[in-house]
C-alpha cells in the first residue's frame, strides 16, 4: 500500500518533472531578461487581479508597453518594490509641477457674456458656437473641461463658477492643459508664486472692457520695468513671466493696476509694509514726543 | 434515453441548468478577473475549453487505470493537480514554439488555468458522478463552453458599464459581483430544465 | 541529461515524500471513516426500526437500477442489485426490513432510509443524503414532514396531489413525489424478495 | 449688455417629448390593465399596486439623496418599476412583498449600475426574479382565491378549475400555462385526458376568456385586451416600435405551432399559439417590459434578434423547463447578452462601400 | 511582525480586497457553520505548507517550483481532507467537492508569500495565520448574513421574528453574489473615509 | 404612386405659412455692406483692393485663394473702409471687406450673350468662375470645381434640388415660382458642362405648384423630369436627394455624388450660374427668407451679398416681441449668432428669429437608449451610441460606428427625448478624431 503509493505518485512526479524539464529545453522561447526577471518576482499566482492574462503577461506588459507597476494584489507592496529594481524606476521627481490657469475673470458672475450659451456642458463645443459666450475671447468658458479630465480629483470648482487647483493632490500629469481649447492651463513649479493671470492678446482698452473682472492684463508694461530680475517681457499686448528668472519678489504684483499679477503674498506684504509703516510713525512720534 | 438525446441533455445540462460559475461557484475568480475586456475574455474561454476537456481525459484515465486499481484514491487531489499544473504548462510551452499566434490569443491565457478551481472540479466532478469516458470529455467540453458562454456575457456587459455612472465604491469587482448575481438570478430561469 | 534526472529525482523525492506521509495517514484515518460510516448506517437502520436488535443484509437481482440522473451519460452497469436489510430483535424474530431509496428530484439525489415492519407498512423514513433547494426541497429533513410517513402502505405512499396521502411540502411537490416514489418502488422490490422467501 | 441672444447648436425646433412625458405615458398605458386587475381581484391590487409605487419611488429618492445626485422621482420611471413589479405579483401576496421587490428593483436592478439608463437588467423583472428565488410559494399561491366584482365571472373561472381539476399536478397553479405544463408530463395523466384537456385548453371560449382576462394569474397580466389597448397608445405614441414585441410574440407563435403539441412536431391546433399568445405575461412582457428602452438594443437589427431570443427562451421555458411560465427569465436572460448585441449589429453606414 | 499577521484581515483581506478564491468564498457560505469549517481547514493548510515552503524553498530549482509546490499544498490539503472526514463527517460532508479545491485557493494565496518574498518561517507562520483568519473572517461575515437573511437563523439558532419568511435566494447563489458584491463595495467605501 | 423618398428621417411642421406666399421683393442696395472673404467650403479669397479703393457693384474685390475656392465682388458701388475681422452668419469672427456706399448703385458693364449655349465648356466654366458662384443650397462649394469632375468619373445626371426642406425656407421655393424659366436654363448649362444625359429636378409634395410649372416646363424636355418627393426632412440632402431620385448610394466616408455619376446643384444656384454665363453678372445678390413667428411681416427679400441682418428685419417692420434667438440659415442646421449685426453671405437662405420661449432649450438628461435617433438617422448611424463613446472618451469606437460619416442634419436632436444636444457631441467627436488622425 505505501509502497504503491510510492512509487506510483513519485513515478508521476518523475514524469511530470522530467518531461517539464525536456520541453522547457526543447521548446525554449527567447524573452526579454527584463521580462523574466518581473515574471520571477510576480507571485505566479495568475489570478489575474491585474486584468492581465496572467503574471507573465502583466510582466511583458510592464516591460513592452509601460504599465503602472502596482497592480499586483498577491504580490503586495514587495513585489512592487522589486519590479521597481527591475525597470529601475525613481521615486517621484521632487521637483513638482502643478497646473496654473491663467485667467482670474472671477467666476460665472463676474464674466461679460456676448451670449447665452445652451449647449453641452464642454468647452470645446462652447468655443465652437460663435467663439465662446464670453466677450473676452481668451478667458475661461466655465464648462470645466478641466475639471472633467483631472484624474486625481485635483480640481475644484466654487460657488461662482471659479477653479481651483489643489496643490497637494496636483500629480503635474497635464490631462487639464490639453483638455483646455483656450490654452490657459500651464504646469509650473509649485515652487513658483507669482503669476499672471490673464492671457488676453487684446489691446489695453479692449481687455479692459471685456473682462468682467476688471482683471485683465492692459499692457501698460509696469511690471515689465519694475521687474529686478527682468523676469517680465510683453508678447502682443500680454505681459508673460519667464519662470526661469522669477523669484517670488512680487514687486509686478505690487505694481499691476489691475492686479492682473497674482500673489499671495500680495496682502501679507502689504499688512506688514503698513504694520512697518506704523511703528516707524509711531517711533518717529514716540521720537518726537522724546525730543519735546 | 438514445445516445444523441443524452449528449443533448448533457450539454444543456452542463451549459445552462448546472452551469459552472453561475450555479456551481467555480471559476470565479477568472469569471470575475479575466471579464473586463470581451477579445480576452474570449482568448481566455477557448482555452478553458480545450484544458478542460484534455484535463477531463487525462484525469479520468489516471484515475480508471491508476488510482483504483491501486486503491489509492485519496491521492486523488494531488495526482489531479498535479497533472493539471504540468499539462498546462506543457501545453503553453508547445504552443509558444510551434505556434505563436495561436500563443498570442489563446496561449497566454493558459497559466491562469492552473488556478482556476473550474478545471480541477471538473475532474473530480467526473469521478464522482461516476461518468464513463465520453461522458467525462463531453462534460468537460461543455463545462467549458458554459464557462466561456458566461464569461464573455460578463465581458460585454463590463464593457457596457465602463461607460456608465457607477457610484465609485461599486467600481469593478463589487458591480462585477452584483451582475453576476442578477445573471445567476436571471439563470434560474433553467432550473428545473428537462427534457 | 544529468540536469533533468535531477529535476525528476527531485520531484520524486518530493511526490515521494508527500504519498508516504499520504498513505500513513490514510492508513490511519480510512478504518474510522469507514467506521463512521458503517455506524452511521447502523444508527439509521435503528432510527427507522428501532425494535431491532441486529440486522441481516440481504439483496434480490433487479432489472435495472433507476435512472438517478436523467442528465448523466453514465458508467454501465449491467445488473443491479436491490439492497435489503432485514431487522431481528433480540429474540432473533424478524420484525421488520429497512432499505435505502434513492432517485433523483429537483437537482439531486435524495436517498431516504426507511423501516418497514414485515406487514411492508412502514414504521420510519429518514432523509440520509439530499441536495435540494434549501428552504424548499431541503425541507424534507424536517421532522414533521418525515412523520407523515409513518404507517403508510404502498398504496397510500402518493402526493395527495397524485391522490395519495402524502401532504408535500408547499413549493417543492418535486421533491415530495421523489420521495414517496422512491420508497413505493422500493417496497415493490422488497415485496417481490418477500414473496419468494415466503416461497423458501 | 442690453439684449443677450441665445446661441446652441443647430437644430433649434425640437419634437415635444421628454424622458417625463414618455414615463408617464407608458404609466398612462398601464392604467387598463390595472383596473381589469381591479375588476377581477378586488381592491386590494389596487393597494399593492399602490405599495409598489411608494416603494419604488421613495427608494429611489433615497438612494439618489445618499448618492448626492439630482433626484429625478418625478421623471416617472420609478414609477412605472414600481406598477410592474406590483402587476407581477399576485393578489394573495401580502403586502411586504411588492415593497421588498420594488426596494430590490431599484436598488439593486437600477440604482447600483448608475440609475436611469445604466441599469443593465429590467429592474422590475428582477424584483420579479428575485420574490420568486425568495419567496417562491407566495408568488406562485393563491393564484385562484380571484375575487371577481361582478359575479357571473365566477363561473367561468370554475370552469377553468374544471378543466384544470382532471390534471393532477394543476390545481394549486390554475393558471391556464399551469394546466398546459402539467398536461406534458405524461406520466400523471393518460394521453386521453392530455388530449381531451387540450382542446379544452384551446377551444375559442377558453381564449376569449384569456383575451378579457377572466383566468387566475398575477395582477397585471391577466387581460390580454387591456394590455393590447395601452400597447396600442404607446405605439400611436411612438413610445414603442414594433420590432421587438413583433418579433417576441412571432417566434413564440412559431415555435409553439412547431413543438407546442403533446403528440409530437406539428402536432398543435393552429388555436394553440394563439392561446400562448394571450396566455401568461407574454402580452405584457412583449409590451411593455421587453422595450423597455434601457435594457433593450438600441439597433433596429438588435432588437430582431433580441425579440428572437426572448421568444426562443420563453417557449423552452414554457415548454421543457421548470416553470410554467418563461417570459421574465427570458426577457432577464436576453437582457445580458445586449451590449453584445448592441456591439456586433451596429449597421453598415448609409452608403457603406462593400469591399 | 504583528502587521504581517494584521493585515490579511481588512487591508489586504483575500476576499473583498483581492477577490481571490471566490469559489470557496460564496459556495460555503450559506450557513456559519460551513463558513468557520473551510476557513480554518484553508488556514491549516496555509500555515503548514508556509511553513514547509520557507523551509525547501531553496533546495527547489525554479524550473519545477510550481509543481513542487503544488504537491506540498495538495497534501496539506488531502490531510485536511482525511481528518476532516474521518472526525468531522458532517462539515465534510456539506463543504464536499470545495475541500479538494482548496489547493487551488492556496497556491495562490500561499505562493504570494512564498515566491514574491524571502521571508524566514517565523514571518511566513504569521503570514499564514493572517491569511487564513482573515479569509475565515471574511466567511464568517458572508456566512452571517446569508444564513440570519436566508434561513432567519445563526449558527443554526432561530433569530428572526417568528412570522419572519426567510428571504431564500440569500443562501442560492444569486444572493451570494449580491452580498458579497455589497460587501466589497462596503470595504470601498469604508477605505475612502 | 408612392412618392420617392429615403428612409429614416422627420416630420417637423414646417412653418412656411409665414413667408410661403409673400413674393420676392427686391431690396434697394444698403449704405454699407460687409463681404467675408470665407463664404464658402475652400481657402478664403484674398483681397485685390485696399482701403480707400472706389469699387463699382460687381467689380471683383478679392480673388480665389486657391482651386478650390471662390472670388468676391463688390455688392454696393463705393468705397472700401475697413478689410479686417468681422461677424460672421457661421458665428465665429473672420476676415471681411467692409464697404460704405456712394448711394448710386453703380455696375460693372454687363453683357447679354444671347446664344450662350453655344459657348464653350472651358468658357462657361471660367465665367462661372469669374462670377464667383458657390453653391446656394448652403455647403457653399465652389460651382466650377463642381462642374470639373476627373475624367475618370464621368456623370451622367444633374440634380436640381428644389426640396428645400428646412422648416421656414421659402426663398427657393419662390425663386421656383417666379424664376422657372431661368432655373431651367441653369440646369441646361450644368448638363451641358458635364456633358450629363439627363436632368432632373427634386421638389418636395409640399410645393405643388412649383411642381406643376415645371412639369408643364419640361413636358417637351425628353432628358429633363420632375420627381415628385415625399415630404421628409431632410430630402434636400444630397446622398438621399441622390438615392430618391437614382436609387444610387453615395459612398460613405468622404464619398461625392460623383461618385455615382450626379451632381446636385441647387436651384438658386442654377440661376446665379444662368446669370454668370449669360451676362457675365456676378453673384452679389440672393434670395433669402426672414422669417419667425415674431417678425411682423415675413418676407423672401432679394438682397445684396454683406447686407446686415438687422436691415433685412428692418425692411420686414422688425419684430412683435423680444428677440431671443437669432438663427443664420434654416431652423435645422442653421447657426445661432449672437447679435443681429451679421452680413448675409451667398449661401444664407435665411434669417429666422425666435421669441424668448422658442429660444428656450432643454437641459440634457441622460439617454435612455430609446433608439428614436437611430430610427430617424438617415445615414444608419447609431448616434447614441457614437455619443455614448464620445462622452467617454473612447475616440476608437466612436470613430468606427461612424462618427465622420454624420452630416449634422439634427434629426435625431429632434426627436430625442432626452433632449441630448447629439450633434455637439458628434462634434466633439469629429475635432478630436481628426486631432488624433493628424497625429
Ligand atoms: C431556485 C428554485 C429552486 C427550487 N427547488 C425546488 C426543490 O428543491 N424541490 C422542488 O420540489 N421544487 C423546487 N422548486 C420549485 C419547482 O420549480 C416547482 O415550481 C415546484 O415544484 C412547484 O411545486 P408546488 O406545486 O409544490 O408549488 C424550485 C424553484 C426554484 C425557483
Ligand atoms: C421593510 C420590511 C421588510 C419585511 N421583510 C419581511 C421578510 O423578509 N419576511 C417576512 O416574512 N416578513 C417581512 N416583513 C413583514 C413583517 O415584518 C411581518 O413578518 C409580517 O407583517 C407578519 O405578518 P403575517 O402575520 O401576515 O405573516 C417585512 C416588513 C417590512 C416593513
Ligand atoms: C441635412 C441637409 C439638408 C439639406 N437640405 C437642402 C435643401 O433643402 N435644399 C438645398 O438646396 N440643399 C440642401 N442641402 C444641401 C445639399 O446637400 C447640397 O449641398 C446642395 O443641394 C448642393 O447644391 P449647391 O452646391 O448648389 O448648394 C442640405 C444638406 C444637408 C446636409
Ligand atoms: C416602453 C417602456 C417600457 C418600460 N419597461 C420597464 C420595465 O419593464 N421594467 C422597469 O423596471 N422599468 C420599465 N420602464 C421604465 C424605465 O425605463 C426603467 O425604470 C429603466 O429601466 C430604469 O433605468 C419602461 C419604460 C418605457 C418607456
Ligand atoms: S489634470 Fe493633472 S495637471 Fe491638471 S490639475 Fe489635475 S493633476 Fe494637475
Ligand atoms: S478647460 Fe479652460 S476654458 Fe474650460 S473651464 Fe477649464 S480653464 Fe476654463
Ligand atoms: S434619442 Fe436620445 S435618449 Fe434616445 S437613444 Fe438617442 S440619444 Fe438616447
Ligand atoms: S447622426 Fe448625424 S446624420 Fe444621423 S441623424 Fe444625427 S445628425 Fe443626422
Ligand atoms: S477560487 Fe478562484 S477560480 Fe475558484
Amino acid at each position: 500500500m505505501l509502497i504503491y503509493s510510492i512509487i506510483i505518485l513519485g513515478s508521476l512526479g518523475l514524469l511530470y518533472g522530467l518531461g517539464l524539464a525536456f520541453a522547457s529545453k526543447k521548446f525554449h522561447v527567447h524573452v526579454d531578461p527584463k521580462i523574466e526577471q518581473i515574471n520571477e518576482a510576480l507571485p505566479s499566482a495568475n489570478c489575474s487581479a491585474c486584468a492581465f492574462p496572467g503574471c507573465s503577461a502583466y510582466a511583458e506588459a510592464i516591460v513592452v508597453k509601460g504599465v503602472d507597476i502596482n497592480l499586483c494584489a498577491p504580490g503586495g507592496d514587495d513585489a512592487i518594490q522589486q519590479i521597481a529594481g527591475i525597470m529601475g524606476l525613481e521615486a517621484t521627481s521632487a521637483n513638482k509641477k502643478v497646473a496654473v490657469i491663467h485667467c482670474q475673470s472671477g467666476g460665472k458672475d463676474n464674466t461679460f457674456y456676448r451670449y447665452d450659451y445652451q449647449g453641452i456642458q464642454s468647452c470645446k463645443a462652447a468655443i465652437a458656437l460663435s467663439d465662446g459666450p464670453n466677450l473676452c475671447k481668451y478667458g475661461c468658458v466655465y464648462q470645466y473641461d478641466c475639471v472633467r479630465s483631472c484624474k486625481f480629483d485635483a480640481m475644484s470648482v466654487d460657488d461662482n463658477g471659479m477653479i481651483h487647483v489643489d496643490k497637494e493632490k496636483c500629480t503635474g500629469c497635464g490631462a487639464c492643459v490639453v483638455a483646455c481649447p483656450r490654452d490657459l492651463i500651464e504646469l509650473v513649479s509649485d515652487k513658483k508664486r507669482v503669476h499672471i493671470l490673464c492671457t488676453s492678446h487684446d489691446k489695453g482698452a479692449e481687455s479692459r472692457k471685456s473682462c468682467g473682472n476688471k482683471t485683465a492684463c492692459i499692457a501698460c508694461t509696469l511690471c515689465v520695468k519694475k521687474c529686478p530680475k527682468d523676469a517680465i517681457y510683453m508678447d502682443n499686448n500680454l505681459a508673460i513671466i519667464d519662470y526661469d528668472k522669477c523669484v517670488n519678489c512680487g514687486i509686478c504684483a505690487d505694481v499691476c493696476p489691475t492686479s492682473a499679477i497674482f500673489d499671495p503674498l500680495k496682502e501679507v506684504r502689504a499688512q506688514r509694509k503698513a504694520a512697518a509703516a506704523k511703528k516707524k510713525a509711531e517711533a518717529a512720534k514716540k521720537l518726537e514726543a522724546q525730543k519735546e | 434515453m438514445n445516445y444523441f438525446t443524452q449528449i443533448f441533455a448533457l450539454a444543456i445540462a452542463a451549459i445552462f441548468v448546472q452551469n459552472f460559475v453561475l450555479m456551481k461557484f467555480l471559476g470565479l475568480c477568472p469569471y470575475i478577473g479575466v471579464s473586463k475586456k470581451l477579445d480576452s475574455a474570449l482568448g481566455m474561454g477557448m482555452a478553458v475549453i480545450f484544458v478542460m476537456t484534455m484535463a477531463s481525459v487525462f484525469t479520468w484515465l489516471i484515475q480508471t487505470y491508476l488510482l483504483i486499481p491501486f486503491r489509492l484514491e485519496y491521492l486523488q487531489t494531488i495526482a489531479f493537480i498535479l497533472t493539471i499544473a504540468s499539462l498546462v504548462q506543457l501545453v503553453e510551452m508547445i504552443i509558444q514554439k510551434t505556434a505563436p499566434a495561436l500563443y498570442k490569443s489563446l496561449g497566454v491565457f493558459l497559466p491562469l488555468i492552473t488556478t482556476n478551481c473550474a478545471v480541477l472540479g471538473v475532474a473530480i466532478l467526473n469521478v464522482q458522478s461516476e461518468y464513463n469516458f465520453i461522458g467525462a470529455i463531453l462534460n468537460g467540453l461543455f463545462a467549458g463552453v458554459g464557462f466561456t458562454l458566461v464569461l464573455v456575457m460578463m465581458a460585454g456587459v463590463r464593457e457596457r458599464l465602463d461607460k456608465a455612472e457607477v457610484p465609485p465604491a461599486m467600481k469593478g469587482m463589487p458591480i462585477a459581483m452584483i451582475i453576476a448575481g442578477g445573471m445567476a438570478l436571471a439563470f434560474l430561469g433553467f432550473a428545473g430544465l428537462k427534457f | 541529461m544529468k540536469y533533468y534526472i535531477k529535476l525528476g529525482l527531485i520531484l520524486f523525492v518530493i511526490t515521494a515524500i508527500a504519498s508516504g506521509i499520504l498513505a500513513f495517514l490514510n492508513g490511519k484515518t480510512q478504518p474510522i471513516i469507514e467506521e463512521n460510516q458503517v455506524q452511521a448506517q447502523i444508527n439509521a437502520r435503528l432510527d427507522v426500526l428501532s425494535a431491532a436488535g441486529f440486522f441481516v443484509e440481504d439483496s434480490i437481482k433487479i432489472a435495472k437500477k433507476q435512472d438517478a440522473n436523467p442528465l448523466k451519460i453514465q458508467k454501465e452497469v449491467s445488473e443491479n442489485w436491490f439492497k435489503y436489510f432485514r431487522g431481528f430483535d433480540a429474540d432473533s424474530l424478524l420484525i421488520g426490513y429497512t432499505f435505502v431509496a434513492s432517485l433523483y428530484g429537483y437537482s439531486s439525489e435524495v436517498q431516504t432510509m426507511v423501516g418497514v415492519d414485515t406487514n411492508l407498512v412502514v414504521k420510519k423514513i429518514k432523509i440520509i443524503s439530499q441536495a435540494e433547494t434549501p428552504g424548499l426541497g431541503a425541507n424534507c429533513v424536517k421532522e414533521d414532514f418525515q412523520k407523515q410517513f409513518d404507517g403508510k402502505s404502498e398504496k397510500q405512499l402518493a402526493v395527495d396531489k397524485d391522490g395519495g396521502e402524502i401532504e408535500s411540502i408547499t413549493g417543492a411537490t418535486i421533491t415530495t413525489r421523489t420521495i414517496a416514489n422512491s420508497i413505493k418502488i422500493g417496497l415493490n422490490h422488497l415485496s417481490k424478495s418477500v414473496e419468494i422467501e415466503e416461497v423458501d | 449688455m442690453n439684449s443677450v441672444y441665445a446661441v446652441s447648436a443647430a437644430p433649434h425646433i425640437k419634437q415635444k417629448i421628454s424622458v417625463n412625458s414618455v414615463m408617464w405615458q407608458v404609466v398612462l398605458a398601464l392604467v387598463p390593465a390595472l383596473l381589469v386587475g381591479i375588476f377581477f381581484f378586488g381592491i386590494q391590487s389596487l393597494l399593492l399596486t399602490l405599495y409598489s409605487i411608494v416603494a419604488a419611488v421613495a427608494t429611489e429618492g433615497i438612494i439618489q439623496k445618499m448618492r448626492k445626485i439630482p433626484i429625478t422621482v418625478s421623471d416617472g420611471s420609478a414609477v412605472v418599476t414600481g406598477v410592474l413589479v406590483a402587476f407581477n405579483i399576485n393578489v394573495a401576496a401580502p403586502w411586504w412583498l411588492p415593497v421588498i421587490g420594488s426596494v430590490f428593483a431599484i436598488a439593486i436592478g437600477k440604482q447600483i449600475f448608475g440609475g436611469l439608463g445604466f441599469n443593465i437588467f429590467n429592474p422590475a423583472l428582477l424584483g420579479r426574479a428575485f420574490l420568486v428565488a425568495s419567496w417562491p410559494t407566495l408568488m406562485t399561491a393563491g393564484w385562484t382565491k380571484t375575487q371577481p366584482l361582478w359575479n357571473t365571472f365566477q363561473s367561468s373561472i370554475n370552469g377553468l378549475q374544471n378543466i384544470s381539476s382532471k390534471v393532477p399536478d394543476a390545481i394549486t397553479a390554475a393558471t391556464p400555462l399551469g394546466v398546459a405544463k402539467a398536461l406534458r408530463d405524461t406520466t400523471l395523466v393518460s394521453s386521453e385526458i392530455a388530449n381531451s384537456v387540450m382542446n379544452d385548453l384551446t377551444s375559442s371560449k377558453t381564449i376569449f376568456e384569456l383575451f378579457l382576462g377572466n383566468i387566475g394569474g398575477v395582477i397585471g397580466e391577466v387581460s390580454a385586451a387591456a394590455l393590447l389597448l395601452g400597447a396600442a397608445y404607446l405605439a400611436w405614441k411612438h413610445i414603442i416600435e414594433w420590432r421587438i414585441p413583433v418579433s417576441f410574440i412571432g417566434t413564440v407563435a412559431v415555435l409553439t405551432f412547431t413543438f407546442g403539441g403533446i403528440n409530437g412536431i406539428f402536432s398543435a391546433s393552429i388555436m394553440l399559439p394563439i392561446f400562448h399568445i394571450f396566455s401568461g405575461g407574454l402580452i405584457l412582457g412583449a409590451f411593455f417590459m421587453a422595450t423597455d428602452m434601457v435594457t433593450s438594443p438600441v439597433t433596429k437589427k438588435g432588437r430582431i434578434y433580441f425579440g428572437i431570443g426572448c421568444g426562443v427562451i420563453t417557449v423552452v421555458i414554457r415548454l421543457v423547463g421548470g416553470y410554467p411560465e418563461g417570459v421574465s427569465y427570458s426577457i432577464l436572460l436576453m437582457n445580458i447578452i445586449v451590449p453584445l448585441l448592441d456591439k456586433y449589429t451596429v449597421p453598415k453606414s448609409f452608403g457603406e462601400v462593400k469591399k | 511582525m504583528l502587521r504581517e499577521f494584521t493585515k490579511g484581515f481588512i487591508k489586504e483581506n483575500p476576499v473583498f480586497v483581492m477577490a481571490l478564491g471566490l469559489c470557496p468564498t460564496l459556495a460555503v457560505t450559506s450557513s456559519v457553520v460551513n463558513a468557520i469549517g473551510m476557513g480554518l481547514a484553508a488556514t491549516f493548510v496555509l500555515v503548514f505548507s508556509n511553513i514547509i515552503i520557507s523551509l525547501i524553498k531553496d533546495f527547489i530549482p525554479t524550473k519545477i517550483r510550481i509543481p513542487a509546490y503544488i504537491v506540498v499544498i495538495a497534501s496539506f490539503v488531502t490531510i485536511v481532507d482525511m481528518v476532516m472526514h474521518a472526525y468531522l463527517p458532517a462539515i465534510h460532508k456539506s463543504l464536499g467537492l470545495f475541500i479538494p479545491l482548496i489547493v487551488v485557493n492556496c497556491i495562490i494565496l500561499g505562493r504570494a508569500e512564498a515566491f514574491a518574498s524571502k521571508n524566514n518561517v517565523l514571518k511566513s507562520i504569521l503570514d499564514g495565520f493572517g491569511m487564513g483568519f482573515g479569509f475565515t473572517f471574511a466567511l464568517v461575515v458572508i456566512g452571517g448574513i446569508r444564513e440570519v437573511l436566508g434561513a432567519g437563523q445563526f449558527l443554526g439558532m432561530n433569530v428572526m421574528w417568528t412570522s419572519y419568511k426567510p428571504m431564500l435566494v440569500a443562501i442560492l447563489a444569486p444572493g451570494a453574489f449580491i452580498v458579497m458584491g455589497l460587501l466589497m463595495g462596503l470595504m470601498n467605501l469604508k477605505k475612502k473615509k | 404612386m408612392s412618392l420617392k423618398s429615403f428612409h429614416g428621417g422627420i416630420h417637423p411642421p414646417d412653418f412656411k405659412q409665414y413667408s410661403k406666399d409673400a413674393s420676392i421683393e427686391v431690396m434697394s442696395p444698403p449704405a454699407k455692406v460687409v463681404i467675408p472673404l470665407s463664404q464658402h467650403i475652400g481657402a478664403p479669397a484674398k483681397p485685390i483692393v485696399k482701403i480707400g479703393d472706389e469699387v463699382l457693384v460687381g467689380q471683383k474685390i478679392a480673388e480665389a485663394g486657391g482651386f478650390v475656392s471662390i472670388s468676391m465682388h463688390a455688392s454696393i458701388s463705393g468705397k472700401i473702409t475697413k478689410i479686417g475681422k468681422f461677424n460672421h452668419p457661421a458665428g465665429m469672427m473672420s476676415n471681411a471687406i467692409e464697404i460704405t456706399g456712394d448711394g448710386e448703385d453703380k455696375w460693372i458693364e454687363l453683357v447679354d450673350e444671347k446664344d450662350y449655349t453655344q459657348l464653350s465648356v472651358d468658357e462657361i466654366k471660367k465665367r462661372i468662375a469669374d462670377a464667383g458662384v458657390c453653391g446656394m443650397g448652403g455647403a457653399g462649394f465652389p460651382t466650377h470645381v463642381k462642374l470639373s469632375p476627373p475624367a475618370e468619373k464621368p456623370i451622367d445626371t444633374v440634380i436640381l434640388n428644389g426640396v428645400e426642406c428646412e422648416p421656414y425656407l421659402t426663398a427657393d421655393y419662390r425663386v421656383m415660382l417666379e424664376n422657372s424659366a431661368e432655373i431651367l436654363a441653369g440646369l441646361k448649362i450644368f448638363m451641358k458642362t458635364v456633358s450629363a444625359k439627363n436632368g432632373v429636378i427634386g421638389i418636395e409634395a409640399n410645393k405643388p405648384d412649383a411642381i406643376k410649372i415645371f412639369k408643364q416646363l419640361v413636358k417637351n424636355e425628353a432628358n429633363i423630369s420632375v420627381v415628385n418627393l415625399k415630404l421628409k426632412y431632410p430630402q434636400g440632402a444630397e446622398k438621399q436627394l441622390i438615392y430618391a431620385a437614382t436609387k444610387r448610394k453615395v459612398p460613405n466616408k468622404g464619398g461625392l455624388p460623383m461618385d455615382v455619376k450626379v451632381v446636385v446643384q441647387n436651384v438658386g444656384t442654377a440661376i446665379a450660374v444662368y446669370e454668370a454665363v449669360r451676362y457675365k453678372k456676378p453673384l452679389v445678390e440672393r434670395v433669402i427668407t426672414v422669417s419667425g413667428k415674431i417678425v411682423k411681416s415675413p418676407k423672401n427679400l432679394k438682397a445684396r451679398v454683406g447686407t446686415f441682418y438687422s436691415e433685412l428685419l428692418e425692411k420686414c417692420d422688425g419684430t412683435t416681441a423680444e428677440i431671443g434667438k437669432v438663427i443664420s440659415g434654416g431652423p435645422m442646421m442653421g447657426f445661432a449668432v449672437s447679435s443681429l449685426e451679421i452680413p448675409m453671405a451667398k449661401t444664407s437662405s435665411g434669417v429666422l428669429l425666435f421669441d424668448e420661449k422658442e429660444a428656450h432649450n432643454d437641459a440634457e438628461s441622460v439617454c435612455l437608449r430609446c433608439g428614436r435617433c437611430v430610427d430617424v438617422c438617415p445615414l444608419d448611424l447609431v448616434p447614441s451610441l457614437i455619443v455614448h463613446n464620445v462622452r467617454y472618451e473612447d475616440w476608437e469606437t466612436a470613430e468606427k460606428y461612424g462618427t465622420m460619416d454624420c452630416m449634422k442634419c439634427g434629426s435625431c436632436v429632434y426627436v430625442c427625448p432626452s433632449h441630448i444636444k447629439l450633434i455637439q457631441w458628434i462634434d466633439i467627436g469629429k475635432m478630436k478624431i481628426n486631432e488624433l488622425r493628424r497625429k
